[in-house]
């Protein structure tokens, strides 16, 4: 068991590693001068080349790739090019924002997913199946930033009932604070849930076909007994592992999301470094966004593999 | 020679099909895949079907449990017991499942419940049918997995599938059947899937548990020689009918039906056949 | 009759955990001989054979056809080697790539040893499926469209089109009904005496090997346990297993006597 | 596979939905200047921010240009970037995926890492930072698009030719001595189209939201050329006086998004060979 988690964090140190040298090496190669959005197209010759000494931006990557990950490893994430502000504190500071937004879409998106996919594989080839594939396709094919359009045209400038954006702390405001947070959550976990409804029925599905399900049914099983005792465990594993996956992909929209809502978080932090092209704070943010990714696909596989006494197993032997 | 001695039993047979006839809809007409089939099973009795694939042995079978897929039109009628199948209501049917009549399927390894214990598994009948507790029908369920021969049963029933090797995953099938001294198990072609050494240990099983408890047994097979080891009375079908049947002895000393002397013909043997007198 | 066709000599294939597949296997097949090997599952009858045929590669000793190493073979030696030598799978559902006609199936072994024309190739496919009892509209058709039984005549068809001199054979009759196994296996026996092949037959089946073996290998656990005639094999086996083995086997005809065997015209 | 009997429409029913929807989006794309009544670009002060009239069908923007007109336009934008960057994943994809399942080994270890690792980004993140580094334009987006599709389609191409090489038809291939390549391109590469050609329709929906994502960033086409994302930007700043430009562009992606996920599903069941009777 140990053996284990130990096995799954290695990898997840590794993949982490792995994704910084890729983000640094792609954002380092960008085209556009670093410089001259910092100081201005008009900035000189000469002071472009103090900015590019200054920032470390004229030595050989491996070398800058090396010290920052150094300084990182500190806690240092630098500073940003356009207002001098130290990335690593302004980062934290959004961190749990961002936290919180993907724990709600998360939750969301499975509150949805789990049953009415489950509901649709037992119900296979029925109305209710019909309607609920039917219900996944609409949902899928509806962009979550047109859906956040939307939301904001009937919630906020119609019925009036919620703030168009920005964000309280929790701590500070309660209400307010999941007011602000509920269209952001159900843009980003409404659309996720498409995909996961699929997954979840088609697991399902494939539990439901099995011999020992026919084993349970010839016992006398009840319906009921044979979804909740015999299926939903067996259901579960293939589904976390991929619903993971697959929310982990939806999720760079976070970067749209915060973006239409105001929400000081890491994805809007990556559009700012972005359109200023301020490198120290598009690497931190991009970083931290595949490190949520990387700790739900984590957390999530652990679950799943408790769920498998034959990995449990394996993993030990 | 052909008189059912065991027609001369008392009282009535255990299982009794009647005109069986299992129908699946296509788009144009239907596909008939059990054809007007009437068998018995007595008291005490192992009765083998034999067929190739697609003679409906398997549909009759299931038609027996009312585990047919959903499209199979069915009719004729078939009683175990006092009571008609065919017309009891699902959840009465249910209650009689792994109850008064239980199924061994062909691949245990797929038949068992990966993410669950042997034990839990083994009980669950009596959780179903008796209200146990799952505590209580575990530690019944180490009764009945020493009575198939798994050794060291208490360890046993805490592993999971998975630690069990296929033919002892065919004995925990077993025990599972007889949980609750069923008048009726139907078994599917279950030593198909095994090598033959164990498939000879299954067998034996399988005779010792009907000469201890007097359980009848319908037997399921494409296997001549699995007939001849184990079963009292064949039934021999082809293309969804029962071209012949007799006490096994009759069948293979004297078969009448073409199919069937073609059966035998066919079946390859490690003693080889007499020269034509 | 005696020349040596095939020869494994000290043949292992170890996997990953330290189990031997295949452990220190040692036998030759004659000229013109069939030699079955019998074993339950994981005894390495079908590693054993299918590193003859150069599909997986053994961790030592060595495989010779003709005097010819099979797997130091290479170029010419190696298309010779492969030229005389054609097998018969067991699935006879996964055993033809679905999307090519029968005609496709049969042709590809010619091709790739560029054999023959167009117009020869498709005179020699035709015959070859007389042969084998199929008719010559067979070409058309696609695996899907054929039974069981025709598929693993078809089988039989790509490994003789080659006019090899050794057929591997591996379980080609499991998947099959016993009234359409008996069929394949005349169909095996008369093509095999009618070429005089050489061949290998593995199977599961003690009875099946009793049929086409004239000499029996029975393995287990990777290792040969005894080998002989096929008769002497079987009613008189010097090893304990392979007399548990025969004993284990539920064959009608140990309690009731065996019918004459129909003259199948079919 | 329309039988003899005649076409089965409703096993074909999805793909033609999903067909239509996709033959009016493409039909736009390609025929625009025919199609839309107004140039994209066509300044109107004096009719800026209208309702939709007769005269314009779906309103007029800030500017005063045609909505309608402009929603046409960007569906050409939408449409030539979808397919080249499915172009891009779906040949990447296909050939990492099958090169790394028939080698296996080192070859397979190296390259699928390097696709989970690619997949482990988000993949709006991954192509916004492509984007960053390559530069905002057209063409970078469907570049950046592309690469997010890679490691998708190489993890299907090596599921199926895995699933084909376990076939007994590629060892029968080796046997007479067939070469790699042959191998690859004649058995196996025809066995593993069908699910691409569904994950690509499925793709091809997903490179629709991802560019009308960057262009609502303002990382994709640049105003003035309209495109879906940068007019819903656009509009967002008006919603309260005019809500029909955010309206008819999101409804534009909604119908090709859906389009091309019904023709994956559809596509899907079709060549599910267990939908087949």
């Amino acid at each position: 068991m140990i053996r284990l988690v130990l096995t799954r964090l290695a990898g997840f140190v590794l993949t982490l590693f792995a994704a910084s040298v890729v983000l640094f090496v792609t954002i380092n190669v960008l085209p556009g001068s670093a410089a001259k959005s910092a100081l201005g197209i008009h900035a000189t010759a000469q002071a472009i080349q103090r900015f590019e000494a200054q920032h470390g931006l004229d030595r050989p990557l491996l070398v800058q790739y090396a010290e920052w990950l150094g300084r990182i490893l500190q806690g240092d994430f630098g500073t940003s090019f356009q207002n001098g502000v130290a990335v690593g504190p302004e980062l934290l500071k959004r961190l749990p924002v961002t936290l919180e937004l993907a724990t709600f879409a998360f939750i969301i998106a499975n509150l949805i997913a789990i049953p009415l996919g489950a509901w649709a594989a037992r119900r296979h080839q029925k109305g209710a199946d019909r309607s609920i594939t039917f219900l996944a396709t609409i949902l899928g094919a509806i962009p979550n930033f047109w859906l956040a359009t939307l939301l904001v045209l009937v919630f906020t400038l119609t019925l009036r009932w919620l703030p168009p954006g920005g964000f309280t702390p929790f701590t500070a405001n309660p209400m307010m604070n999941l007011k602000q947070m509920i269209m952001p959550a159900l843009s980003l976990g409404v659309v996720s849930s498409a995909l996961l409804i699929r997954i979840m029925r088609a697991s399902m599905l494939e539990v439901l076909s099995t011999d020992y399900v026919r084993t349970a049914e010839a016992k006398g099983a009840s319906s009921r007994t044979i979804v909740f005792r015999h299926s939903m465990r067996n259901a579960f594993i293939p589904y976390l592992n991929v619903a993971a996956v697959e929310f982990g992909f939806l999720f760079g929209s976070v970067v749209v999301i915060e973006d239409i809502f105001l929400l000081p978080g890491v994805g809007s932090f990556v559009l700012v470094g972005i359109i200023n092209r301020d490198y120290p704070v598009l690497l931190a943010g991009a970083l931290a966004i595949t490190l949520f990714v990387l700790t739900l696909n984590l957390v999530v596989d652990l679950i799943a593999s408790l769920l498998d006494p034959r990995q449990v197993k394996a993993r030990n032997a | 020679m052909d008189i059912r001695s065991r027609a001369l039993q008392d009282g009535r047979p255990t299982l009794s099909i009647r005109d069986l006839t299992v129908d699946f809809p296509k788009r144009d007409g239907a596909f008939r895949a059990v054809d007007g089939v009437s068998l018995d099973v007595w008291p005490g009795e192992i009765v083998g079907v034999i067929g190739e694939s697609g003679s409906g042995k398997t549909m009759t079978a299931l038609s027996t449990l009312r585990m047919l897929p959903k499209r199979a039109v069915v009719s004729g009628s078939i009683e175990l017991g006092q009571r008609r199948i065919l017309d009891l209501s699902p959840a009465d049917m249910r209650k009689l499942r792994g109850d008064r009549l239980s199924f061994i399927p062909q691949d245990a390894m797929r038949a068992l419940n990966p993410t669950m214990r042997i034990g839990r598994q083994v009980g669950e009948p009596l959780v179903l049918h008796r209200n146990l507790s799952f505590k209580a029908a575990v530690s019944r369920a180490v009764d009945l997995l020493r009575a198939v021969h798994v050794r060291e049963p208490e360890r046993r029933v805490e592993d999971y599938p998975h630690g069990f090797s296929g033919g002892m995953q065919q004995r925990a099938m077993i025990a599972m059947g007889l949980a609750l001294e069923p008048e009726l198990i139907i078994a599917d072609e279950p030593t198909t899937a095994l090598d033959v050494t164990v498939q000879a240990q299954v067998l034996k099983l399988l005779k010792e548990i009907r000469d201890r408890e007097a359980t009848s047994i319908l037997f399921i097979t494409h296997d001549l020689g699995v007939v001849a080891e184990l079963c009292d009375w064949v039934y021999v079908m082809y293309r969804g009918r029962i071209v012949e049947q007799g006490s096994v002895e009759r069948i293979f000393m004297d078969p009448r039906d073409d199919y069937t002397k073609m059966l035998l013909a066919s079946t390859p043997t490690l003693f080889p056949r007499e020269a034509a007198i | 009759m005696s020349d040596t066709v095939i020869q494994i000599a000290g043949v292992t294939k170890s996997f990953l955990r330290g189990v031997n597949a295949v452990d220190d296997v040692t036998l030759s097949v004659a000229r013109g001989e069939t030699l079955g090997i019998v074993g339950e599952s994981g005894s390495g009858k079908s590693t054993l054979l299918r590193m003859i045929l150069r599909l997986i590669r053994p961790s030592a000793g060595s495989i010779t056809l003709d005097g010819r190493d099979v797997w130091a073979a290479s170029g010419r030696d190696l298309k010779q080697a492969r030229r005389q030598m054609q097998a018969v799978f067991q699935d006879p559902a996964s055993s033809f790539n679905p999307r090519q006609s029968i005609g496709a199936i049969l042709a590809a072994p010619l091709e790739v040893h560029g054999i023959g024309d167009r117009a020869s190739r498709a005179r020699r496919i035709g015959e070859t499926l007389e042969r084998v009892g199929l008719p010559a509209t067979t070409v058309s058709r696609y695996p899907h469209q054929l039974s069981g039984g025709q598929r693993q005549r078809v089988a039989i068809a790509r490994a003789v089109i080659m006019r090899p001199a050794v057929v591997l054979a591996d379980e080609p009759t499991s998947a099959l009904d016993v009234s359409v196994q008996a069929q394949v296996l005349k169909l095996f026996r008369e093509i095999k005496d009618e070429l005089g092949l050489t061949s290998v037959f593995v199977s599961h089946n003690l009875a099946v090997i009793r049929e086409v073996s004239d000499r029996v290998a029975v393995m287990r656990h990777g290792k040969l346990i005894e080998i002989g005639t096929a008769e002497r094999v079987f009613t008189a086996p010097e090893s304990d297993y392979t007399r548990a083995l025969i004993d284990a086997v539920p064959d009608p005809f140990r309690r009731f006597r065996a019918p004459v065997e129909l003259e199948s015209g079919s | 596979m329309a039988t003899a009997a005649g076409f089965d429409f409703r096993r074909w029913r999805l793909v033609l939905l999903g067909g239509l929807l996709v033959g009016i989006v493409l039909f736009a794309a390609i025929f625009a200047p025919w199609v839309a009544p107004y140039s994209p670009f066509d300044l109107d002060v004096a009719k800026m921010l209208q309702g939709p009239s007769a005269a314009h069908w779906l309103g007029t923007d800030e500017l005063g240009r045609d909505v309608l007109s402009r929603a046409i336009y960007a569906a050409r934008i939408s449409m030539q970037v979808a397919l080249l960057a499915v172009t891009v994943g779906l040949v990447g994809g296909t050939l990492i995926g099958m090169t790394a399942a028939y080698f296996g080994g080192l070859v397979e270890q190296a390259l699928m890492r390097a696709m989970d690792l690619l997949f482990s980004f988000p993949a709006i993140l991954l192509a916004v930072v492509l984007m960053a580094s390559l530069g905002t334009s057209v063409l970078n987006a469907m570049i950046a698009i592309g690469i997010v599709f890679i490691p998708g389609f190489s993890r299907l191409a090596r599921a199926s030719t895995q699933a084909v090489l376990r076939q007994q038809y590629i060892e029968a291939a080796r046997s007479i001595g067939m070469s790699d390549i042959r191998i690859i391109f004649r058995e196996i590469l025809p066995n593993i189209t069908a699910p691409l050609m569904v994950e690509a329709a499925v793709a091809f929906a997903y490179a629709v939201l991802l560019e009308s994502a960057l262009s609502f960033l303002g990382l994709g086409a640049q105003p003035p050329d309209p495109s879906w994302g940068n007019m819903l930007s656009t509009g967002r700043g008006f919603m309260a006086q005019a809500p029909w430009l955010s309206i008819v562009p999101g409804m534009a992606m909604f119908i090709c998004v859906l389009g091309f996920n019904l023709l994956g599903d559809g596509l899907r069941d079709v060549t599910d060979p267990h939908m087949r009777e």
